[in-house]
């Protein structure tokens, strides 16, 4: 592996701008995105559906595809190189191989017409010119990791549940011992007893590798499992990063706190849950300032005038609020 | 409350919106409802009645009082077409919508029940599907005797069997929707959920179907015409008009190119329309 | 912006199909609209020659080539299209679908047949014996002829064709086809064979037809006939022998050696089955063919082509229109003025331009010219000078009460029977007379005719070539007519008078007499005028020039002696 | 699957004998009468009387049905009414240029059809789109036999390339096969783009292109065999009409097939003619249709998999 300069951040995302050009309209889904992923980081990319969590992991791989979508701006640095600047031959060169990915829903993940082995074999192929019978070996390798026989290696997607696929995709995507992995919501559509087991390996698999990753999800107990340190994302801007433990006991963004305060707790005794009013902002026209303050319980004039600065509460951890300044 | 009424009324707001985005499906409708005028206003376009024959003027150039020209009979072309137009829309539109009923109630029952209704419903397609079309229409065109009214029964019921199956494999998969098992729990019986749930959500494809079919059904009636068990004389049918053109092809294929132009026109309209309807109807395959 | 692109692409690809249509339009000028009356064409056809010169020439040029190496195999070069000289290429319309002359129904392929077996004599273009195998007859004792034949006749496998052997070929028609009608006078119990050369054939009544009946007749193999092999196979004695027949495609005749008679000139003759007429005139502009039957239409523009001449032959088919006088329908029954009414109502001139592009002539009589040539008294009888008077015909239709009424008007579907039927819808509208047109196919057509209820008036041609043929004709139309039960037949004046004329005509030998009755007769059906004779169409035959083809009864081509002359 | 295949094969039985009664009540009801056109129109009515008998006109319908099928079963269909000739070895010498056609017409249809489809929906949003659509549209909307004609027009008159009709020499073949393709092509075409156009937008192309794949690798190999396993069926039905549509392309350039020998049957009321051929298109066409269906068992993994580990039930097989 090579020395990696100063820092050991394996990925930093510099005010990254990423709109959707449709003949009606254009979508603001990423608006000035700053993010840092250390070595062997897990970061948590949290927030609603829409916010535009998924848009930044495929901006990352950059397998947005270009007719709708376009890059307006910022930098995506991965182990010191802009990814925007790379060709499209050099980026082939490092997906899968050095940053990996995995998609939510398992059922259509996988090529319904070709082996389950070979799929993962072909990943492997791609990236190290080695002999078929070496890359097959390999994946069989990899189906044992992830814990499916590798008798199974012939079958067919079909004749696997939503469980074993989405392993199958998670073999697929750590085949080449990637840097960098984006797990897009891996977990959202298995049931929950799945659900723990998957996370469980995918810990187990990232400590084994030292890879690091972008955990993204809506689902703050994933969050919570097995993610050092957390982003909220609101409307394509991160509103609070910090570590877990900020995040989830010294909450200072109002949108974070209704996060929470829309989970039931098993020891709280208070009756009702208190979800955040109204609905996510339509992305075609944003509302000024702090994107948050029409929903936001102590927004101020000021919040609906001009958008707020980050302030580091704390060491490390950073908020997107007016409220926040006021505190410290 | 506000919101759902824009529920409901947003979702033929959508399609149309959607539609008229596309301008080639607008310039084909354009198309569609001009043809449907004229069809409509035949006698009145018309400058000379359909069958009026004037020997003495056969196979004229385009002149004043014949603007396209005459054809052998020294009818004249253009009050023909028009006429035309009447009788190609009448046997396309009547064909497929005799088709399509008749083969979406075949396909809604055997797709909705399947077990033993499916298979014999679908053996009894088979056997209908048998015999190659053509000879059905032939023989149906003969049985009934030849005339427009009939060969417009022979396509439409040539042309159950495809609408049929494809209505079919419309419904399998839509059979197991959750809304489907959530109408059954509510113990509703089964026709009303075939004609309030299943039909109606599978009649997006079902309606691409139908405008492409209306194209095949007119080909297919200028087909019988070639046969001779077409449109019967003096009716003008452009099928029949370009079945009697092909043997004056090179001193007049003004016969034949008028009504194949026309039939070209018509069918291209309904096709591109056609398209356009489906991405409109189903908005995933147009991102 | 995205969407402009859409419509562009629209247009060009209707810019490519107008110019693939133009493309067809042959040598004149591309823009559809240019005036195309019948006069112009021929300007048109003019200028298609120049045009289409260069294609042609090429054309010359491969003949003439081919015409100094005489070895060169059949037309079979690369092109395929060009013909070689000692190679003929004939299209025929339609394949019967069997090689047995006996359920042979169309007379294209009988005259390929005509090559591979010999007939006993062959009647030429001025109704005299052209003697073949036969050498001599004695009709003295006209129930009784004596037949003599040549003694040097050989079939293909050598057997000798004796006087058993024609025999054999005339009971074989008459056991078969189980057509009594044709062969119904000839008594073959007591005809016999004199010896090996000569044969006696008797009649039971005399039929002066019995002459061209046996010019047709094939004369077959004894000893190595089969019923079932004759449809496939041919074993005949004639110049030609059958290398290869693929039925609806093409049947390909060799010259035969060893054949009796002068030899064939032509080594191959491929006869190509074209159903469309479009496509047999598209054969004859490339060349592939060397004579084909020519639709009226295309006329005008073959005459153009370098390699046709196009010749008129006259046929016996007369296009006419039949009163359905059946007092089941009762509407023309006993009523001449609704017959008039229609008669005059029709402008014969215009069916013979529109439905026949002008080529024919206008009916003049019941039959065909080639029936009134041997009795022309039966011309000028001035029932047929019906004159196109709308006025008049208006009148008669208004006396005759048909001005409410529909008539039914059949026809069995041929392209100009249909036409002639729009015309007539067209002309009975003009007097203030609704007629509907039904065209069937064959089939339906000839059930619908004998049900005397169904239709009221209808067009279809008559094929009768005799006069024994054509009363017949006319005793079928009267829905059922039957020379045993004559009350079968509809009542009309005349009609005891006109049943004993007709019922014994065929066995009528004197000239004078044949004359008077068909005046008599004649006469009869002005009264009802239950016939009128339209058109009587001709027939359009289109061979290269090159060609010397001598012509036998009714224009059928002599093949056996057709040659190449330059 | 060979259980499955005796199953379909035994199905076979009651079609066949549904389609054979159904085509006899259809000729049953049809106007006309043979023994009339036998005899023609001279003839008095009790020798048209006298055909009807011998050909067994007049016995009712059910013992005609149980003859025909007592000797189609023995294979012999009876000779026609009008060449004497037994129907059986002429439907044999006629099918082969039927089933010519129709299989180089269909081949070329996919040869032609499925590329320009694919490329179609490889370059959407492009004029190359637009004109690959408009030009199988086109293509759709003409009538065959006029579509024939202009070809004829252009490349053996004007361009004398081909012969006009005949089917001596291999060049023969081509304009009726062109003739008849070009309607089928377009048709796989648009239903090819529709195919693709579905497929690329599914999770697994995306899961592809994260794995690093080159997008043409993806194009042409993940997608377009999802996209063409479906055009299997679609294949096979056209299959069958192509069959029938045979006719219009063996009028116009005189190939002795099946369609014109069965519609001189029709328009001749040649019943045995009519039997026999119905009987032997249907047969045909189901075969065709059972192999398409096996095919498509055998080539989609989705399927062929639930055979591999026991599983009898076959989804619709529609």
């Amino acid at each position: 592996m090579f020395e990696l300069e100063d820092n050991d951040n394996i990925l930093e995302i510099r005010d990254l701008v990423v709109q959707y050009h449709t003949d009606e309209a254009v979508i603001h889904a990423v608006n000035g995105v700053n993010l840092t992923v250390k070595k062997g980081e897990t970061i948590g990319l949290v927030g609603e559906t829409g916010a535009g969590k998924t848009t930044i992991a495929r901006a990352i791989l950059r397998i947005l595809q270009t007719p709708p979508a376009k890059f307006c701006g910022g930098e995506i640095v991965f182990k010191g190189e802009d990814i925007m600047k790379k060709t499209e031959p050099e980026m082939r060169k490092i997906r899968g191989d050095q940053i990996a990915m995995i998609f939510q829903d398992p059922m259509t993940a996988l090529n319904p017409i070709e082996k389950v082995g070979f799929q993962i074999a072909e990943a492997i192929g791609l990236h190290n010119n080695i002999k078929k019978t070496e890359a097959e070996r390999r994946a069989c390798e990899m189906l044992e990791m992830v814990g499916i026989p590798m008798e199974r290696y012939n079958e067919y997607p079909n004749q696997f549940s939503g469980g074993m696929k989405q392993r199958v995709v998670i073999a697929m995507a750590l085949a080449c011992n990637p840097d960098l992995l984006l797990a897009d919501e891996p977990t959202t559509a298995l049931d929950v007893t799945i659900q723990a087991q998957v996370l469980e390996m995918m810990r187990a698999l990232k400590d084994t590798l030292g890879t690091s990753m972008v955990m993204i999800t809506h689902d703050l107990g994933v969050v919570a499992n097995c993610c050092n340190s957390v982003a909220v994302i609101y409307a394509g801007e991160i509103v609070e990063y910090g570590t877990a433990e900020h995040i989830f006991d010294y909450a200072k963004h109002p949108y974070t706190i209704g996060l929470f305060g829309s989970l039931p707790k098993l020891d709280s005794t208070d009756r009702r849950l208190s979800p955040i009013k109204g609905l996510m902002p339509d992305p075609t026209n944003l509302p000024e300032g702090c994107r948050f303050h029409e929903r936001c319980p102590v927004a101020t004039d000021k919040c609906s005038a001009q958008p707020p600065s980050v302030v580091e509460v704390s060491e490390g951890h950073l908020v997107k609020c007016f409220l926040a300044e006021v505190m410290e | 409350m506000k919101e759902s009424k824009v529920k409901k009324y947003s979702y033929f707001g959508e399609v149309w919106r959607r539609l008229k985005k596309n301008k080639v499906a607008v310039v084909s409708l354009f198309v569609i409802v001009l043809i449907i005028i004229i069809a409509l206003l035949a006698p009145v376009l018309a400058p000379h009645p359909y069958d009026q024959n004037n020997p003495s003027r056969s196979l004229e150039g385009p002149s004043s009082d014949f603007l396209l020209g005459t054809d052998r009979l020294g009818r004249d072309i253009l009050s023909r077409l028009i006429y035309g137009s009447r009788q190609s829309l009448q046997m396309g539109f009547t064909a497929v919508i005799v088709a399509a009923a008749v083969g979406i109630f075949i396909g809604a029952i055997a797709g909705y029940f399947g077990g033993w209704v499916d298979n014999l419903l679908m053996r009894l397609l088979d056997i209908y599907q048998g015999i190659p079309m053509f000879l059905l229409t032939v023989t149906l065109a003969a049985v009934l005797g030849p005339s427009l009214r009939n060969a417009i029964i022979a396509i439409g019921v040539s042309m159950v069997p495809g609408n049929a199956r494809f209505m079919r494999a419309c419904i399998l998969p839509v059979r197991d929707m959750e809304y489907i098992e959530a109408a059954q729990a509510v113990n509703a019986s089964s026709t009303r959920v075939i004609i309030r749930h299943i039909i109606p959500n599978s009649i997006a494809p079902m309606i691409v179907s139908i405008t492409m079919g209306l194209g095949m059904a007119v080909l297919a009636g200028a087909g019988l015409s070639f046969i001779g068990l077409g449109a019967q004389p003096p009716i003008a049918e452009w099928g029949a008009m370009v079945s009697d053109g092909r043997s004056y092809m090179r001193a007049n294929p003004q016969l034949s190119i008028y009504p194949g132009m026309c039939i070209m026109i018509t069918v291209l309209a309904f096709n591109l329309f056609g398209d356009g309807l489906r991405d409109a109807l189903d908005p995933r395959l147009k991102t | 912006m995205k969407k402009g692109k859409k419509l562009i692409a629209l247009l060009v690809v209707m810019l490519m199909c107008v110019a693939l249509f133009a493309s067809c339009k042959g040598g004149n000028d591309n823009n559809n609209n240019n005036t195309n009356t019948n006069t112009d064409s021929n300007t048109n056809s003019n200028s298609n020659t120049d045009s289409n010169s260069n294609s042609n020439s090429n054309t010359d040029s491969n003949s003439n080539s081919n015409a100094n190496n005489q070895t060169s195999t059949d037309g079979g070069q690369a092109s395929g299209i060009v013909s070689a000289r000692d190679n003929l290429t004939v299209v025929v319309t339609m394949d019967g679908g069997t090689l047995d002359p006996v359920y042979l129904y169309t007379n294209d392929i009988q005259n390929a047949l005509g090559l591979i077996y010999d007939t006993l004599w062959v009647i030429d273009e001025n109704d005299n014996i052209d003697w073949r195998v036969a050498t001599a007859l004695d009709r003295s004792d006209p129930l009784k002829w004596i037949i003599t034949i040549r003694d040097d006749v050989y079939f293909e496998n050598g057997n000798k064709l004796t006087a058993s052997d024609v025999l054999f070929s005339l009971t074989l028609v008459e056991n078969r086809r189980g057509e009594p009608a044709l062969f119904g006078n000839v008594d073959f119990d007591n005809s016999r064979v004199i010896d090996d050369t000569t044969i006696e054939v008797c009649f039971s009544i005399y039929n002066i037809n019995i002459v061209y009946y046996f010019a047709t007749t094939f004369l077959f193999d004894e000893e190595s006939f089969d019923y079932e092999k004759v449809a496939y196979e041919t074993m005949g004695s004639g110049p030609y022998t059958l290398q290869d027949y693929v039925v609806n495609s093409h049947m390909i005749l060799k010259k035969r050696d060893g054949y009796w008679g002068t030899p064939a000139l032509i080594d191959t003759i491929t006869f190509r089955v074209m159903v469309e007429e479009a496509q047999r005139v598209n054969a004859l502009q490339t060349g592939e063919v060397d004579i084909s039957s020519v639709p009226f239409q295309d006329i005008e523009f073959v005459k153009t082509l370098p390699n046709c001449e196009v010749l008129m032959t006259s046929t016996t088919m007369t296009t006419s229109l039949w009163f359905n006088t059946h007092p089941d329908r009762g509407l023309f029954t006993n009523n001449l003025d609704a017959r008039l009414a229609v008669a005059h109502a029709i402008d014969p001139q215009a069916v013979l331009n529109v439905a026949f592009s002008g080529y024919g002539n206008l009916g003049r009589a019941p039959y065909s010219s080639a029936i009134t040539d041997v009795f022309p008294a039966l011309l000028d009888l001035g029932i047929y000078d019906h004159g196109y008077d709308p006025e008049l015909a208006r009148s008669y239709a208004e006396k005759a009460g048909l001005m409410d009424k529909t008539l039914v008007l059949i026809n069995n579907g041929s392209p100009s029977n249909v036409t002639t039927c729009e015309l007539i819808h067209g002309f009975m509208k003009d007097i203030g007379v609704t007629v509907e047109i039904r065209s069937y196919d064959m089939g339906s057509w000839l059930a619908v005719v004998f049900d005397g209820s169904a239709w009221d008036m209808s067009i279809d041609f008559t094929a009768g070539n005799t006069v024994a043929q054509a009363l017949q004709f006319w005793w079928a139309m009267q829905a059922g007519g039957d020379y045993a039960n004559p009350d079968s037949i509809s009542t009309y004046p005349g009609k005891d008078r006109y049943i004993e004329l007709a019922s014994d005509i065929m066995s009528v030998t004197d000239r004078a007499e044949l004359d008077s009755r068909y005046q008599e007769m004649t006469d009869i059906l002005i009264e009802s005028v239950i016939y009128m004779t339209l058109v009587e169409s001709v027939g359009a035959q289109a061979y290269n020039p090159n060609l010397v083809l001598p012509r036998l009864m009714y224009g059928a081509i002599d093949y056996k002696a057709a040659y190449w002359a330059s | 699957m060979i259980k499955y295949v005796i199953k379909r094969l035994l199905l076979f039985i009651p079609i066949l004998l549904g389609i054979s009664f159904v085509a006899l009540i259809f000729i049953d009801m049809s106007p006309g009468d043979p023994a009339r056109i036998i005899a023609g129109i001279e003839k008095q009515e009790w020798e048209v009387e006298k055909i009807r008998e011998d050909l067994g006109l007049n016995d009712p319908l059910l013992i005609r049905y149980v003859k025909f099928i007592y000797g189609a079963v023995r294979g012999d269909f009876g000779t026609t009414y009008y060449t004497k000739r037994p129907v059986g070895p002429d439907m044999m010498q006629r099918f082969p240029y039927t089933l010519l056609i129709a299989t180089a017409s269909i081949l070329l249809a996919v040869l032609i059809g499925i590329p320009l489809g694919i490329y179609a929906a490889t370059h959407q949003y492009t004029w190359k789109d637009n004109t690959a659509i408009l030009l199988s549209l086109i293509f759709v909307s003409v009538p065959a036999f006029w579509f024939a004609l202009l070809l004829v027009q252009v490349f053996s008159v004007k361009l004398g390339w081909l012969p006009v009709s005949g089917i001596q020499s291999w060049t023969g073949w081509v304009l009726p096969t062109l003739s008849l393709a070009l309607g089928y092509a377009a048709g796989l075409a648009r239903q090819a783009r529709s195919n693709m156009l579905e497929v690329i937008r599914q999770d697994f192309i995306t899961t592809a292109r994260a794995k690093g794949q080159s997008e043409v690798v993806i194009k042409y190999r993940h997608a377009l065999k999802n996209a063409c396993i479906p055009l299997i069926l679609v294949v096979g039905g056209m299959y069958g009409s192509a069959l029938g549509g045979a006719l219009i392309a063996e009028v116009i350039f005189s190939v002795p097939g099946l369609g014109q020998y069965m519609l001189a049957g029709l328009t001749g009321r040649d019943y045995p003619v009519i039997q026999a051929s119905v009987l032997f298109m249907s047969v045909i066409f189901c075969l065709v249709i059972l192999l398409i269906d096996i095919a498509f068992a055998f080539i989609d993994p989705r399927i062929r998999s639930q055979y591999v580990r026991g599983r009898k039930r076959l989804k619709g097989d529609a």
